[in-house]
């Protein structure tokens, strides 16, 4: 065990896919001499050559295009997108080229392509460096959409996501990039939980919390905070948000009866749509509430002065919980 | 700069001046730049390019007719550009690989791709026809213009590797408008990547005529993003069989991309589904057809002492087998399988996707229950 | 009152608002001499000027860009994307600026930009001519975003859309171009609905059937068969899809206690998702049964041959009804 | 073509020369073609000139020292770039309309904008800092080359509304790669937008040379599109009013765009975030350092008799007022109200979000009674 930044954590896995197979490329903005700029790709062009970390020119859909031709001969791309907000002139390639390229061929043509994204908000930067675009994508079929939440799922998940044969969304939760947290750089692939698992993170019984990213974080400190209150709060760290491991969070539904979702993507359409209404699908019998959501407002990222009027917080996921449980809440005495 | 600008390879590096060979009327025109690299193109390599040309309007002929029988969803004609296609495709190697937009079906042709193969797509039977893999020739593109950027990784990592293989990337002029093909060419430069783009200007973009896209020839756009760009008679194949030659040893070499620009026409409509008669004059039309790919080289070949007449013969019979083995193929494709709509979304087993089909196989058995109930009755479970 | 196609409709719609407001322009891929591959634009670049109807070079950014720009500068911009699956490479343009610069300029920049999109399947096309593309701007906060499933609605929708100071998706069912209806093209656009209220296009007491675009007539002929079956179902058309106008929805589920939604497009994350999350926190106590979605599949849109086995279709919205009652169904004696 | 090729207006149609007036020692170079451009700038212009690029030079000090002391969320630093900056910016009428990225703070500063319009958005204090329309140029662009088609589209809609006013598109070496940028010089050619690319080539990309976008002169890319290139002296603030004078000019006059390439340097770092350090040399820093565009200009007043010292002190003091505004401003600049946050993402009533709001209205008065009910107490409602 090794303790390690989020950002450290993410650089020795990339150091690691890299060292295993030599067609796994990194290609980016400012990754290589800068080591990208949260420094996830430090030192790794030094030790790999130009060849293997790629700096590119200025342009997301260039990026992104070229790495489905790299794909094309057989490579296995990992494609920085270099704050959240920049993804979006690569979303035809994206959309068009990388999810549907396996469909398109028949099965012929692999895009095992890695997107690492930086996504979130929480460290009062300028606008088109905080969203939380991953219901985009999880909304897309063909690609595989997950967060990492810690430093130890980070070091294994970034190498699974390199080497699935399907394309991986993978979004990595900007705020906790200096969060420490012990890796364990011995322990093998093949033994680690499967990415597309979800870890039931804090074990509890009243009412089952869903999120990811780094919300994980401020959940588990509400759990806490609840337990204080007598309530025992369930926290599950989705790790897949496409596709979702319906079996841990029914099966933990299904125990509470109460599910509260929250992340930092607005709610409209957001994550916490599919996960509410799947759960009601699949749990309906056993709900004794509604599932709330605890979100993002439907607004543009605002303003770093505003933004904890935005993004959920503890209070606000407590909010949360007491209106699932309908104890006094924001919403007392309103009508649906 | 001077007219006599070139680069090392001989390549022109003045764009506007518009390379032939075989004028209109069939005569060799000397150049002293690009001759030689037609030098081994005798009569009877000639007379192959005239058969490929020959064969892939016929079975552009077919397509059509199949299209308006009802045998395919739709069809984009190539007839006008056989040249253009026939010319740059010959000039590649087994190793190389082609990323093409949706109407280069003589380009496929020239990989190898079947008939089966070439009109799956178009029947709307499955999602692609071929193995890329198997011909070196992706899948069709019909997102304009994203195909550049594939070419262009697919070429940054053979050079990566080591290897001399070259990519081509295959556009129309619409294309050029499209950020992606502008976003190439700046990675193809940057990179030195191996990649030619072929740009066939056949002067329309559905409706729109070229102008609406460049006030310039398209082939000068390459020298702004530093790669030479050379514009050619799109219906000459010699001129266009040379300068694609002349690109790919560049490229072989490591000296980088190249843009050529194929002055070419498209004789019909844009698609099945489209009539030019909405956006452009017969006379353009008319005026198109004396420049003909086709009649120019048989011109050629006869000046050169072939007995045209027997080689036009020969070649239209084999042209017509071809045409009938395309008709008896496209009956051969299967319809597909209802399932199997599921098929290949992932490379790998997904929970999800599982489980929805999962419910719609109960869905459908739903139907053989009623049908099993009703004992053959017409009709879905209700 | 006048029988015109869908098509016609919207081409007597457009030609209004340019009479109307010399600040609205068209512009597009082919919308001029050619009318537009669906001929919507039909002879109004001959009646209203190249610089009114302007046929634009090929690249939906720069359409979307430029649109933006003509805005600044006080035109109302209405953009033509030829066919659903080309809109991805103005995805940027639109979510990050159309979307949201009147948030970033703090109300002093409107973006009255109409962008019409024909969407959907059914008509044998090619690769990327059948995209349910809404859910993805349903999510983006800044848009409207709106669907016509008729020439009557068309017709006045958008002449609304236009006339909207905020941005409107609009989308039209590309398959419906041809069918006929009666329009009032004397009406005034004041008397008119508001584009955001939804529409109770059969009304019914047993389930409620939700939908918009090509699928209310299925849903209609759903209503009617299910009627000979018995089972009286309401089908209401949303006509918005964002904001939806919810006290029409919910008027409904609180009198049927049972919601079935269906959409063209794939499950995960699409509009349903947000309408079964939505209704079931505002109607939880009304519900006699989970919502139940009947939509795409979760692929990419599949080649013409297969498209009947995506599509919801009445055999298929009718099992979904079936579930909602808990009738002997698809998903019979399945575990949820 | 040769050297001599000009268009009409006299803008040189070779980008590969470099057009530079003042020498980095201050000496005024004669130059047949843009002379004429300036011949009004005397020494009392070009006093107003090094008084605007002092000024802002001194003001962007000033804003990094406030990044520096928490008063600022980011900065990025324009210094090095005064030239360029001032010099397109004051060839401008009130009428055109600009179109910048985020670093254009002297181009803003010349519209008019005030100190705390100026910081709002870096303080992250709302969205913007103030009104487009009343200065005459759009809220900043972080989306990288976003605004060249907006730029266009404006001018677009100017021409058709038969206005002679321009726009200006500013942008950066890096952001030539996108494909935006390309596609604004494909629709600006296409329809004569009366529209200025003003690019700043200020040598870096955050971490990536020039040379990693390009390998051409970024003015080389415009003749490809179909309009003169010009690469100016980005360091030269004459070279640049010429140039714009002379591409707004040709604007005005209905013969479409330009793309001028003002060759310039970041001295600073790319933001207050990032340290430069770690990707380029001092030397390259020292070198560029001598070019610095407000000691030429000084030089360039001194030979020209002006009294230099007594400038360069009053322009100090003057600038040291500004920037003591500067200061004094970003404390005035207001803390958002929380429920601001929903304000102006639609500009019509939307019932999802007047809910949402209500909600959100609901969860904070929650703490106000719980505070009232501790009657003061800290923290919220728990
Ligand atoms: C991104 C995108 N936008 C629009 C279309 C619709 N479309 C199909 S073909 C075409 C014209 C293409 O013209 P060009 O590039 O010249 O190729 P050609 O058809 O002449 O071979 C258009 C606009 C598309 N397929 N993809
Ligand atoms: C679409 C997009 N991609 C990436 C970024 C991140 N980014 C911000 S500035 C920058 C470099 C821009 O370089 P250049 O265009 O030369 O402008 P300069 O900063 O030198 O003024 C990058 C990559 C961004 N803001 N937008
Ligand atoms: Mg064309
Ligand atoms: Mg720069």
């Amino acid at each position: 065990m090794t303790t390690l930044t989020f950002g450290k954590a993410l650089n020795a896995g990339l150091r690691r896919a890299l060292a295993a197979d030599e067609k796994v490329v990194l290609m980016g903005e400012d990754i290589g001499s800068l080591g990208g700029v949260f420094r996830v790709t430090d030192g790794l062009k030094a030790e790999f050559g130009a060849h293997r970390v790629v700096d590119t020119p200025l342009s997301e859909a260039g990026i992104m295009g070229t790495a489905v031709g790299l794909a094309y001969r057989g490579f296995r791309p990992v494609v920085e997108i270099q704050f959240d907000g920049f993804i979006y002139p690569a979303f035809d390639q994206i959309v068009a080229q990388v999810a549907k390229l396996h469909y398109r061929s028949r099965g012929n043509v692999r895009m095992p392509i890695t997107i690492r994204v930086p996504f979130g908000g929480g460290i009062g930067a300028a606008e088109h460096h905080s969203e939380s675009p991953e219901a985009y994508f999880a909304h897309t079929a063909g690609l595989r959409v997950v967060a990492c939440s810690n430093p130890a799922d980070a070091y294994v998940m970034i190498q699974q996501a390199i080497a699935s044969d399907d394309p991986v969304l993978f979004f990595e939760p900007k705020r906790r990039y200096h969060v420490k947290g012990e890796v364990d750089e011995s322990a093998s692939l093949a033994d680690a939980k499967p990415m597309g698992v979800a870890s039931v993170v804090t074990p509890g019984t009243d009412v089952t919390l869903v999120t990811y990213g780094a919300l994980v974080q401020t959940a588990r400190d509400a759990a806490i905070a609840a337990a204080e209150d007598g309530v025992s709060v369930e926290v599950i760290d989705l790790r897949s948000l496409a596709p979702v491991d319906y079996a841990t969070v029914e099966a933990s539904v299904r125990r509470t009866g109460r599910l509260v979702i929250t992340h930092e993507a607005g709610q409209q359409g957001g994550v916490g749509a599919e996960l509410a209404a799947s759960v009601t699908e699949r749990c309906f019998e056993f709900l004794e509430a509604a599932p709330v959501r605890v979100t993002g407002h439907d607004i543009p990222y605002p303003p770093a002065k505003l933004e904890r009027h935005h993004l959920p917080d503890l209070d606000r996921i407590l909010d949360g919980v007491d209106r699932v449980l309908g104890r006094p809440n924001s919403l007392s005495g309103v009508e649906a | 700069m001077t007219p006599s600008d070139r680069d090392a390879t001989g390549l022109l590096t003045r764009p506007d001046h518009f390379v032939q060979l075989v004028t209109p009327t069939g005569e060799r025109r000397a150049d002293p730049e690009f001759d030689r690299w037609v030098a081994d193109v005798d009569a009877d390599a000639l007379s192959r390019l005239y058969r490929d040309m020959s064969i892939v309007r016929r079975l552009d002929t077919e397509a059509t007719a199949l299209q308006r029988q009802g045998e395919l969803g739709l069809w984009p004609p190539l007839a006008g550009q056989e040249a253009a296609q026939i010319g740059s495709a010959r000039a590649l190697r087994d190793d190389d690989f082609v990323f093409t937009s949706y109407r280069e079906h003589a380009v496929a042709w020239c990989r190898g791709v079947g008939p089966a193969e070439l009109l799956t797509v178009w029947r709307g039977s499955a999602a692609s026809g071929w193995n890329p893999a198997e011909h070196g020739i992706a899948v069709p593109q019909i997102i304009i213009g994203a195909q550049a950027l594939h070419a262009t990784g697919w070429a940054m990592g053979a050079a990566w590797e080591g290897s001399d293989a070259a990519s081509v990337a295959y556009f129309g002029d619409g294309a050029t408008s499209e950020g992606d093909v502008n976003e190439a060419l700046v990675f193809a430069a940057s990179f030195d990547a191996p990649v030619v783009f072929f740009c066939q200007n056949n002067q329309w973009a559905i409706s729109e005529p070229v102008g609406l896209q460049s006030k310039q020839p398209l082939a000068r756009r390459a020298d702004g993003f530093g790669m030479p760009g050379v514009r050619v008679d799109g219906n000459d194949v010699l001129a266009v069989l040379a300068a694609t030659r002349i690109a790919l040893d560049r490229a072989r070499r490591g000296e980088g991309p190249t843009l050529i620009e194929a002055v070419t026409y498209r004789l019909g409509p844009h698609t099945t589904a489209d009539d030019p008669k909405r956006y452009r004059t017969d006379d353009e039309l008319a005026e198109w057809r004396t420049r003909d790919p086709i009649t120019r080289l048989l011109a050629l070949l006869t000046s050169m002492g072939v007995d045209a007449d027997a080689l036009e013969r020969e070649v239209a019979e084999e042209a017509g087998r071809a045409a009938a083995e395309l008709r008896a193929a496209v009956t051969t494709i299967p319809d597909p399988e209802p399932m199997t709509v599921f098929d290949h979304v992932y490379a790998e087993p997904n929970s999800h996707l599982a489980r929805q089909r999962d419910h719609y196989a109960r869905y459908l058995a739903m139907f053989d229950d009623a049908d099993a109930a009703a004992s053959g009755a017409e009709g879905g479970a209700r």
